[in-house]
């Protein structure tokens, strides 16, 4: 196939599309929705890889409109090389959380079976259509179907933890369209890409996108509004905790750099500094409480809070000036940060769904002899578990090494201590449970799970050890439209 | 072609570790040959590349991975003598382990972390670049600790949780220090020098400081040797990894890398830092020694020992000349061939006569002879008698202290040969001149030989590489072509 | 001050004080009942505004829809004893909340007033384009040519909120029907009401979304007004609401969000995604519409019906 | 033969006893392990006989470039050694028939051996402080092998001081070997007097080798050691061994370009060793004390010698004659030695002529004229000056006396039983010996001296050489015949006892040293590391309310910073 | 002033009351209420700055937009009830744990 061939496929709409349309598709077919997601997940994967194989040989963003009409008057759909970047990772999680489910998902009850994969599709085609959107106000309806379908798979396991949840989500989604609104009100457009070019400075513009950022961060669980996130994560199904903490954090995020390095607004620096320094309590605030929980899920949502607030040190990072020369490598950081916890996370909460599944409950104390018992998890929840702390081989080191170098270079020198302290946080909570299962002795009986099954998390964690491995291709594929004035890297 | 060698020799460790995950846990058998094998194979290679070196030859394989950061594999003749090290003590260490742990659980997890362990070492060996390095010196770090907890039990897992607050604390201020050294000098690669044009000389002490400090966890540099003692619950042939083939390796390989390949000795020496290092290493040494005396537990004499021996290379390391530099390289290879025949012997004691503390060992000479020669030889190399292995490190290292005017020196390996006399000759006292206790048995105590003739090659490696340490082949020779090439370029 | 103004001013003070009412009441009930009157008197500023689409949708969905939902929920707090206010908050953190929710409110008014006054739009852009969108209302021309992209996604929003709703349903109650069974006196208002109101109720709304290419109205509207009928018709009694499990509800609410996602998608392989081409744009779109009245009146009628309380 | 090929004598030396050490090991020839002793030492002897002076063998493979090569003084030695070695071992083989572990016993003897020889040979100082080192570990199995409490305190004692000992050299080594820039002996003693701490490198040389010669105060472990071992590992001892530390002053001190201090200092601790041997060795009724006592004496008269060498101009021939010394001590002591295991095998049918032999090769020690001990005395006169003269040649009263006390005590171990007589293969070793001792320096005496052999069969010398010997024997009677002076008791080893109690409090306080421990890894277990506090904040934030209004705080400061409250 | 001013101001005042409520208030259904609320405000904002060029011809964009965001809101209204009832049969209270001074003390 040529590119030209490639172009003559709609992959970009594709990649909204067939996830929408697997979840109309599931909706009626009830539990039997389980064999239409399985079917359709590799062609969404693959119509993704070929996405992404299009812009890196167009070597440029791919635009369209949708219904044909230019905006401002419609809506454009673009997916540059972040976007390429989000919708791969998240084919990957979403597939191996489909596999997972499908294979044992008889674990939940009626509802769940027969809700789950309308949400699950939703979940992913709002992912998508974030990912790819050009529009503020479209991104807002993509968000709310996120949020709707995140807060009911988060219902499945807990109606506090979901109505919590929900409040969270709510206020955020309220306080982003305030901030839409204020734009249109002052630009008359929603596209963020008029917006990016017209240079937008005006005060209506500013407040816009504090508003936004405000909200945004209710939904990306930030530091200090992150407390809904770890009885949701926590208590939701594994499925759906696993993308919920590797995925629908991220969306909110990747707004934030849409509207921080693509709009641009002007900005004294010193909210990129607020955030920056949330991002810091956020590391040392999440690292801390991961290590005081004693079930493992909620250590795993409370790294994803810690985990979190590296991705925001980009804004004091590289969003306060962005045209100095390590910008661009930082801001890859970021991004490359962002992919490899996706993966590395999914990982962690597959593994831990098999230890619920294989001893029923997820008590640190009652982990003991789990390494014999389920070898190939505890291996999968290590390596994850490696990718977390930002060790090399990982994707989460490229980043960090990234972030690192453009703290240093820009004199952040705090921010690189918190970044190097965050990963021996990480070690610190993530070895505890892991130590746990290696312990011998009091041998329980645990359900013997199937290997097929158990690989799943495997895969993932080697995505995110992968990432870094094959660093350079996605490095490249980040680098395709990215708006940034910095040059590449700092050779 | 330059590229393929290297890669070679590291996916020769690095397909068996993958393959072992693998394999089933009572196929024993090919996990062995997979093993074995895979050992026999790098020393094959080895011998080209190192043939190849010895004529000139430059391998080296450059991956990229994103702009400003690659994976830089590299042979040069540092790399080959460590890398020789590592392979030779995997070979006789994975035969030591096969038997040791004949029957135990786990062990397919085992043999892969220990060949990822191996993998590991060879990518520090190899590595180009500090990035690099450090990309290996972490991968060490975690494929290291589950050996460390293997057991399982509740001392294991303290252990290990220790060995991991000290080793990631190391690493995470390494990480810091190679960050900020590429930040001012651009990507560091091990082949001249720095060039520090712009950078404040305080910068260039703290970077030296984080960097050698990180490293100098793994060396058990004090005050950041506690984990090495620790850790001596694992298993033997862990401890014989830990001590002799990787770990504590790993750290003192690096400080010399750092030292010669990144600052450059004439620098270290500018911004009065040799000094102090080889201050700490000369308390390391003498501390060590001091807490090896008050131990009864052999391996944990052995641990405090190790401590103490590591730091020679560092303090060679650490003295700006060509001659003690050569002691610091050559007793890389020299100290662990002496420590892995201690930890060999330790472990067959422990193992097949159930001996673990120095007064259980009285008579142990009569009944494991072979072990007990070979713990003997090297514990004599340890002191530094003439002519094994120890005494070549100590009088390069000497002599070449009184060479850079660090006369002083010479009093710390005094001290510490005395002190490692003192607390080595009584072990060989106690095997060779005590009666064995009543009722002790010594039928059948050594076997299987596979668990007894590793310490035995070992031990004839360190009579071997002191008595023919003029060979050019030889660790001292390698070592003196190594500097020769560094001083005289 | 131009009477009309004067009159602006009241009714923006009138639903400021109502909006008070609904938040601040003590009584819950009295706050739902606050909260209509606030939804009708936003409506009407809607019209005020000239928007008389939006008053529409505000009237049907935001005032009446919502308003019945609230209910519902108000009447089941009831049945469980969980209607009463709790206090709340300190009064110190009261008062800090005010002042924040005051500076954002005074922020907000300052910024706009700030706006040039005769800001940026794209009502030009509409203008010059809704004669190529194959209607004639240009909101409609808007929601469902130019933005149709956006319209697409609110109903799978609508379908995926069901799906949500359907979730939270009890396990042994899987598949049940929602609301509780209705019991109207025979002869009574409502039943009189059940026999009258669907033939008027579906000739509304069928005008309603033809009307909507031309003038206010469209599908969301007419679908309001269908989905009304059914609620009105369930609490008749006239009819039960249908099962959850039930296959044909479920293909009647995906139907229209999979035609309209099934076009859009078509268009993209043959050249524009949601494209409409212009000679037959007035066509699709209200066929189009119809379709999507049907599937959106099941999913509004059935999210405000609930969750599954019984089973068939 | 070719010099080539002779040359090769040189490394057989050391190699074939190195392998009949290793061959006594193996199967089939450990029950004949002791009938290798006596071959072991013939290629050493072979080479001090027939290789010609100043021929080299280098083996640069070998350590850092070994070189073996031998000169007069080496030869001297080496002749000395590997006759008294093959006379030990011929001794050894019936002494330690019936003995436990002989092949281990051959073993370390063997070692022991190639190390003695390697010390004669080495031409560079690797190899010279190994093969040191080698006789000084290695003898220590020898020491110590009849595992009794006395052999293995002696033992212990020997080998802290042979650690202590080898430490030294090796620190003196580095510094002598670093100041020369060069490993090979001659180039080393050459650039010592140049060296930056000339007095430091001296002391640490002298130390090391003054150990192992028994210099006064370092000679504790001699007078327990030589008792200890068995007779013929005794002989080896007292007789070859202590010479590598003589042959190191010899080797390594820098003739005549010392520090002048260095040789008075030298002359004076050889003086004070040669008087306080004989001084304690009286007090000792132990007879193989006794001997041990008198080597130390008589090193002290060699160390006295060498330390003459020092000064400027010294006498020319002042260290071939130490050498000559040091020849006739050896083999003589070594006789002594042996005997006294002859005697103890002997009945009184036999004793007395076996005590005219002894008594003969004693006194030749002290210098009785005709023995070969006048001769070396003789030799060595020439080195002193006035004072020191007197005093060495007082010094032989000394020795006269003591060994006087020797016969007295090792005649009461006479065999009881009236038929006893000494097996061959102890007898002759033995004779052989004393005959070596009597003989051999009327061989060498002129090579050595470069004087005539009529020389010391002058009046004045054959008087200067009777008369400290009748002096001793004369005050021998009136002390013991006439003042009835019973010696006190004097533990052996003397300074052993004190400096013992020194070294265990020392160990004592190294023991006490305190691990030094960071808090590190200890952490997880206390749950109490987050504080409780942290958990409260938690739950502050979870709070719908709170958060709700950080959040509002945020939008209002995130506002004010972008701009929005300008 | 005009009219399109009178309701953006309106609408402002509407989100202001909103949060209020949103924030401060513990029973759920007025959470909820709270939430339409500032909705509504919003799109009354919105609406304002379509208008601003008169009542004659406002800009359909934000029209259409807020119809779609109608939906959008009860979409989430309809859930969020729905959790409420949920929550209510659970716990037997229309609040959270921790936010009801009454219940929690």
């Amino acid at each position: 196939m040529t590119a030209s061939g490639l172009a003559a496929l709609p992959l970009l709409e594709l990649t909204v599309v067939l996830p929408l349309a697997g979840l109309l598709l599931a909706l009626p077919l009830g539990h039997h929705g389980a064999r239409a997601t399985l079917a359709l997940a590799p062609i969404i994967l693959l119509v993704t890889a070929l996405l992404c194989i299009e812009i890196m040989w167009s070597g440029a963003p791919i635009e369209r409109v949708a219904g044909g009409w230019d905006v401002p008057l419609g809506i454009a759909l673009r997916a540059d090389g972040i976007s390429g970047a989000f919708l791969l990772t998240t084919a990957l999680v979403a597939c191996a959380v489909a596999v997972f489910q499908a294979q044992g998902g008889q674990d939940g009850g009626a509802t769940r079976r027969s809700t789950f994969w309308p949400l699950f599709l939703a979940t992913w085609g709002a992912l998508n259509a974030v990912f790819v959107s050009g529009d503020l106000f479209n991104l807002y309806v993509a968000l709310e179907l996120l949020t709707l379908a995140a807060v009911a798979m988060v219902a499945y396991g807990s109606t506090e933890a979901a109505m919590r949840y929900l409040l969270f989500a709510l206020s955020g989604s309220l306080v982003f369209l305030l901030g839409v609104a204020l734009i249109y009100a002052g630009s008359g457009t929603f596209d963020i890409g008029l917006l990016g070019s017209a240079g937008a400075g005006d005060t209506a513009m500013t407040v816009a996108a504090a508003f936004m950022t405000a909200g945004l961060l209710a939904k990306a669980a930030l530091f200090p509004f992150h407390a809904w996130l770890p009885p949701a994560h926590g208590n939701a199904p594994t499925p759906a905790s696993a993308l919920l903490s590797a995925l629908v954090v991220k969306a909110p995020f990747f707004i934030l750099v849409r509207i921080w390095f693509d709009i641009g607004p002007e900005t004294s620096g010193v909210l990129m500094q607020l955030l920056g320094y949330l991002g810091v309590a956020a590391i040392l605030y999440g690292s801390l409480l991961a290590m005081r929980q004693e079930r493992l899920k909620l250590v795993i949502a409370y790294s994803t809070v810690a985990q979190l607030g590296y991705l925001f040190l980009v804004f004091p990072l590289a969003g306060a000036a962005q045209d100095l020369p390590w910008t661009a490598g930082t801001w890859s950081g970021a991004i490359f940060h962002a992919l490899s916890h996706a993966l590395a996370k999914a990982a962690l909460f597959l593994a831990a769904g098999i230890v619920i599944e294989a001893v029923g409950h997820d008590r640190l104390q009652g982990l003991a002899g789990l390494a014999r018992d389920l070898p190939m998890t505890v291996f999968a929840f290590g390596i994850a578990a490696v990718s977390i702390m930002g060790l090399p081989p990982s994707g989460a080191f490229i980043g960090k090494y990234l972030m690192l170098t453009g703290a240093l270079a820009g004199g952040h020198v705090f921010l690189a201590i918190v970044m190097i302290g965050g990963g021996l946080l990480a070690a610190a909570y993530l070895f505890r449970p892991l130590r746990l299962m290696l312990l011998a002795g009091e041998t329980q009986p645990a359900k013997a799970i199937a290997r097929r099954r158990q690989v799943v998390p495997l895969l993932l964690a080697l995505a995110a050890v992968g990432l870094g491995i094959a660093a350079s291709l996605p490095y490249a594929l980040l680098q395709i439209g990215r708006s940034l004035t910095a040059t590449e890297g700092i050779e | 072609m330059s590229g393929i060698m290297p890669a070679l020799l590291m996916l020769c460790p690095l397909v068996p570790a993958v393959l072992t995950f693998f394999l089933r846990e009572d196929s024993h058998r090919l996990r062995n040959a997979v093993a074995i094998g895979s050992a026999l194979l790098k020393l094959a290679l080895i011998a080209v590349v190192l043939l190849g070196v010895a004529a000139g030859n430059e391998y080296e394989l450059r991956i990229p991975l994103v702009p400003g950061l690659y994976m830089l594999l590299r042979v040069d003749e540092l790399s080959l003598l460590f890398i020789t090290l590592s392979s030779f003590l995997w070979l006789v260490t994975t035969v030591y382990a096969i038997a040791y742990l004949g029957g135990h659980e786990n062990l397919s997890r085992f043999f892969g972390f220990f060949n990822l362990c191996v993998a590991a070492t060879t990518g520090i060996a190899l590595s180009g670049s500090l990035v690099t390095f450090f990309f290996f010196y972490e991968l060490l770090t975690l494929s290291t600790w589950p050996l460390v907890v293997h057991n399982g039990d509740e001392k294991s897992l303290s252990a290990g949780r220790t060995y991991l607050a000290y080793t990631m604390g190391g690493s995470a201020a390494l990480l810091l220090g190679i960050v900020w050294a590429e930040g001012v000098a651009g990507p560091v690669e091990f082949i001249a020098p720095l060039d520090f044009e712009d950078t404040g000389t305080l910068a260039q002490r703290l970077i030296f400081v984080l960097c050698v400090g990180g490293m100098g966890v793994k060396a058990a540099l004090i005050p950041l040797h506690g984990w090495l003692p620790t850790a001596m619950v694992a298993p033997a042939p862990v401890s014989a990894l830990l001590h002799a083939v990787a770990v504590v390796k790993a750290g003192a390989f690096g400080i010399i890398r750092f030292i010669h390949d990144v600052y450059g000795i004439a620098r270290v020496e500018e911004l009065a830092l040799g000094l102090p290092l080889a201050l700490i290493a000369s308390a390391t040494i003498i501390y060590g020694s001091v807490r090896a005396l008050q131990q009864t537990d052999i391996k944990r004499r052995l641990a405090f020992s190790t401590v103490s021996q590591v730091s020679y290379i560092v303090l060679g390391a650490s003295l700006a000349g060509p001659i003690a530099a050569i002691g610091g390289l050559v007793h890389l290879v020299h100290q662990g061939l002496m420590k892995v025949t201690l930890f060999f012997a330790a472990g067959a004691l422990a193992e097949r006569i159930e001996v673990r503390s120095v007064d259980q060992l009285d008579g142990a000479g009569r009944r494991m002879p072979l072990t007990m020669v070979a713990f003997s030889l090297a514990a004599l190399g340890m002191i530094g008698v003439p002519p094994l292995a120890g005494f070549m490190s100590k009088w390069f290292i000497g002599v070449g202290a009184l060479e850079a005017g660090r006369g002083w020196v010479i009093l710390v390996l005094a001290g510490s040969s005395l002190l490692n006399a003192a607390y080595f000759l009584p072990l060989i006292y106690r095997a060779w001149f005590k009666p064995a206790p009543e009722g002790a048995v010594s039928a059948g105590a050594e076997r299987p030989l596979a668990l007894i003739l590793p310490a035995v090659v070992t031990a004839i490696s360190v009579l071997g590489a002191g008595v023919l340490a003029g060979l050019w082949i030889s660790p001292l020779g390698w070592a003196t072509l190594i500097v020769e090439r560094e001083y005289l370029p | 001050m131009n009477p009309a103004l004067l009159f602006d001013v009241a009714l923006a003070a009138l639903a400021v004080v109502a909006a008070l009412s609904a938040v601040a009441g003590r009584d819950l009930f009295a706050s739902v009942a606050f909260y209509i009157v606030y939804g009708i008197l936003i409506a009407l500023a809607w019209m005020r505004l000239g928007a008389v689409d939006v008053a529409l949708a505000e009237a049907a969905i935001g005032a009446g829809l919502t308003g019945v939902l609230l209910i519902g929920a108000w009447s089941q707090l009831h049945r469980k004893g969980a209607t009463e206010t709790p206090p709340g908050p300190s009064s110190a953190a009261r008062l800090l909340a005010a002042g924040a929710s005051a500076s954002v409110a005074v922020l907000v008014a300052v910024i706009f007033v700030g706006l040039p006054a005769d800001g940026a739009g794209l009502a030009p852009a509409v203008r010059e384009n809704v004669a190529e969108s194959g209607v004639s209302n240009p909101v409609t021309a808007v929601l469902l040519n130019f933005r149709a992209y956006d319209t697409l996604m609110e109903t799978i929003v609508l379908a995926v909120a069901l799906a949500a709703v359907w979730s939270l349903t009890r396990d042994e109650l899987w598949g049940g029907i929602p609301g509780l069974r209705q019991h109207a006196r025979d002869g009574g208002v409502l039943a009189t009401f059940g026999r009258l109101l669907p033939p008027l109720g579906l000739l509304v709304g069928v005008y309603l979304v033809w009307a909507g290419s031309s003038m206010p109205g469209g599908a969301f509207q007419a679908a309001t007004v269908l989905a009304a009928v059914w609620l009105l018709l369930v609490m008749s009694g006239a009819m039960d609401e249908p099962a959850i499990g039930s296959t044909a509800i479920r293909l009647t609410i995906v139907a229209g969000p999979a035609l309209f996602l099934a076009y859009g998608t078509g268009g993209a392989f043959l050249g524009t995604f949601l494209g409409f081409p212009a000679d037959v744009a007035g066509m699709l779109i209200v066929a189009i519409e119809y379709v999507l009245t049907v599937s959106i009146a099941a999913t509004l009628a059935l999210l405000v019906a609930g969750v599954p309380r019984r089973q068939e | 033969m070719s010099a080539d090929l002779l040359a090769l004598l040189l490394p057989l030396a050391i190699a074939v006893p190195l392998v009949a050490g290793l061959l006594s090991l193996l199967g089939p020839l450990r029950p004949h392990a002791l009938s290798l002793l006596p071959l072991a030492p013939v290629p050493g002897l072979l080479a001090a006989l027939l290789v010609p002076r100043h021929t080299s063998f280098e083996a640069p493979d070998l350590l850092i470039g070994v070189r073996l090569a031998l000169d007069d003084n080496g030869a001297m030695f080496l002749a000395m050694a590997s006759l008294l070695w093959i006379a030990a071992g011929f001794y050894a083989r019936s002494y330690l028939r019936r003995s436990d572990h002989q092949p281990r016993f051959a073993a370390f003897w063997c070692l022991t051996l190639a190390g003695n020889l390697g010390v004669f040979l080495a031409g560079d100082v690797a190899t010279f402080y190994a093969a040191f080192a080698c006789v000084s570990l290695a003898a220590y199995p020898l020491i110590a092998h009849e595992r009794s409490a006395e052999a293995l305190r002696a033992g212990r004692v020997y080998i802290v001081l042979a650690v202590v000992g080898e430490t030294c050299l090796l620190l003196g080594f580095m510094m002598a070997a670093t100041s020369a820039g060069s490993l090979l002996v001659p180039e080393i003693r050459q650039a010592l007097p140049g060296a930056p701490h000339p007095n430091l490198t001296i002391a640490l040389l002298l130390a090391g080798f003054g150990i192992k010669a028994g210099l006064v105060p370092l000679h504790l472990w001699l007078p327990l050691a030589h008792p200890a071992a068995p007779t013929p590992a005794s002989a080896a001892l007292s007789g070859a061994i202590v010479k590598a530390g003589i042959y190191g002053l010899i080797q390594f001190l820098p003739e005549g370009a010392g520090p002048a201090l260095w040789s008075d200092v030298i002359v004076a601790a050889g003086l004070v060793t040669a008087y306080s041997g004989v001084a304690v060795g009286l007090t000792q009724s132990h007879p193989k004390v006794v001997l041990a006592y008198s080597t130390i004496s008589q090193m002290g008269v060699i160390v006295a010698v060498i330390g003459t060498s020092l000064g400027h101009d010294p006498a020319p021939g002042t260290l071939a004659s130490a050498s000559f010394y040091a020849l006739h001590h050896g083999l003589a002591k070594g006789a002594l030695f042996l005997g006294v295991g002859v005697i103890a095998a002997s009945g009184p049918k036999v004793v007395r002529s076996v005590m005219i032999v002894m008594a003969l090769v004693g006194l030749g020690v002290a210098g009785l004229p005709l023995t070969g001990g006048a001769l070396a005395k003789l030799a060595i006169k020439g080195s002193f000056a006035a004072l020191p003269l007197h005093l060495v040649t007082l010094s032989a009263v000394g020795t006269t006396l003591l060994v006087l006390r020797f016969l007295i005590v090792v005649r009461a171990t006479a065999a009881a039983e009236p038929e006893a007589r000494p097996e061959a293969g102890l007898l002759w070793p033995w004779l052989a010996t004393a005959a070596f001792a009597l003989a051999v320096p009327w061989l060498l005496f002129a090579a050595a001296t470069g004087e005539a052999l009529s020389y010391p069969l002058k009046p004045e010398n054959l008087w200067s050489a009777l008369w400290p010997v009748l002096a001793g024997g004369i005050l021998a009677i009136v002390a013991a015949r006439v003042m009835r002076l019973e010696p006190p008791n004097v533990p052996e080893g003397d300074l052993v006892v004190p400096l013992g109690r020194l070294t265990d409090g020392l160990v004592r306080l190294v023991a006490t040293l305190p691990p030094l421990r960071l808090p590190i890894g200890g952490g997880w277990k206390r749950p109490g590391m987050v504080g409780d506090g942290l958990l409260k904040v938690e739950s502050a934030l979870t709070r719908w309310p709170a958060a709700g209004l950080v959040l509002l705080l945020f939008m209002l400061g995130a506002a004010a910073t972008s701009g929005g409250l300008r | 002033m005009s009219t399109a001013l009178v309701y953006a101001l309106c609408g402002a005042s509407l989100v202001g009351v909103g949060l209020y409520g949103f924030i401060t208030r513990a029973h759920l259904l007025r959470r909820i209420l709270a939430f339409n609320i500032i909705g509504s405000g919003i799109f009354l904002l919105l609406g304002g700055a379509g208008s601003r060029q008169g009542a004659v011809s406002p800009d359909p964009v934000p029209q259409a937009v807020i119809i779609t965001g109608i939906v959008v809101a009860l979409s989430l209204t309809a859930l969020a009830v729905a959790l409420l009832v949920r929550l209510v049969e659970d716990t037997g209270r229309a609040t959270l744990p921790g936010e009801d001074a009454s219940r929690d003390a």
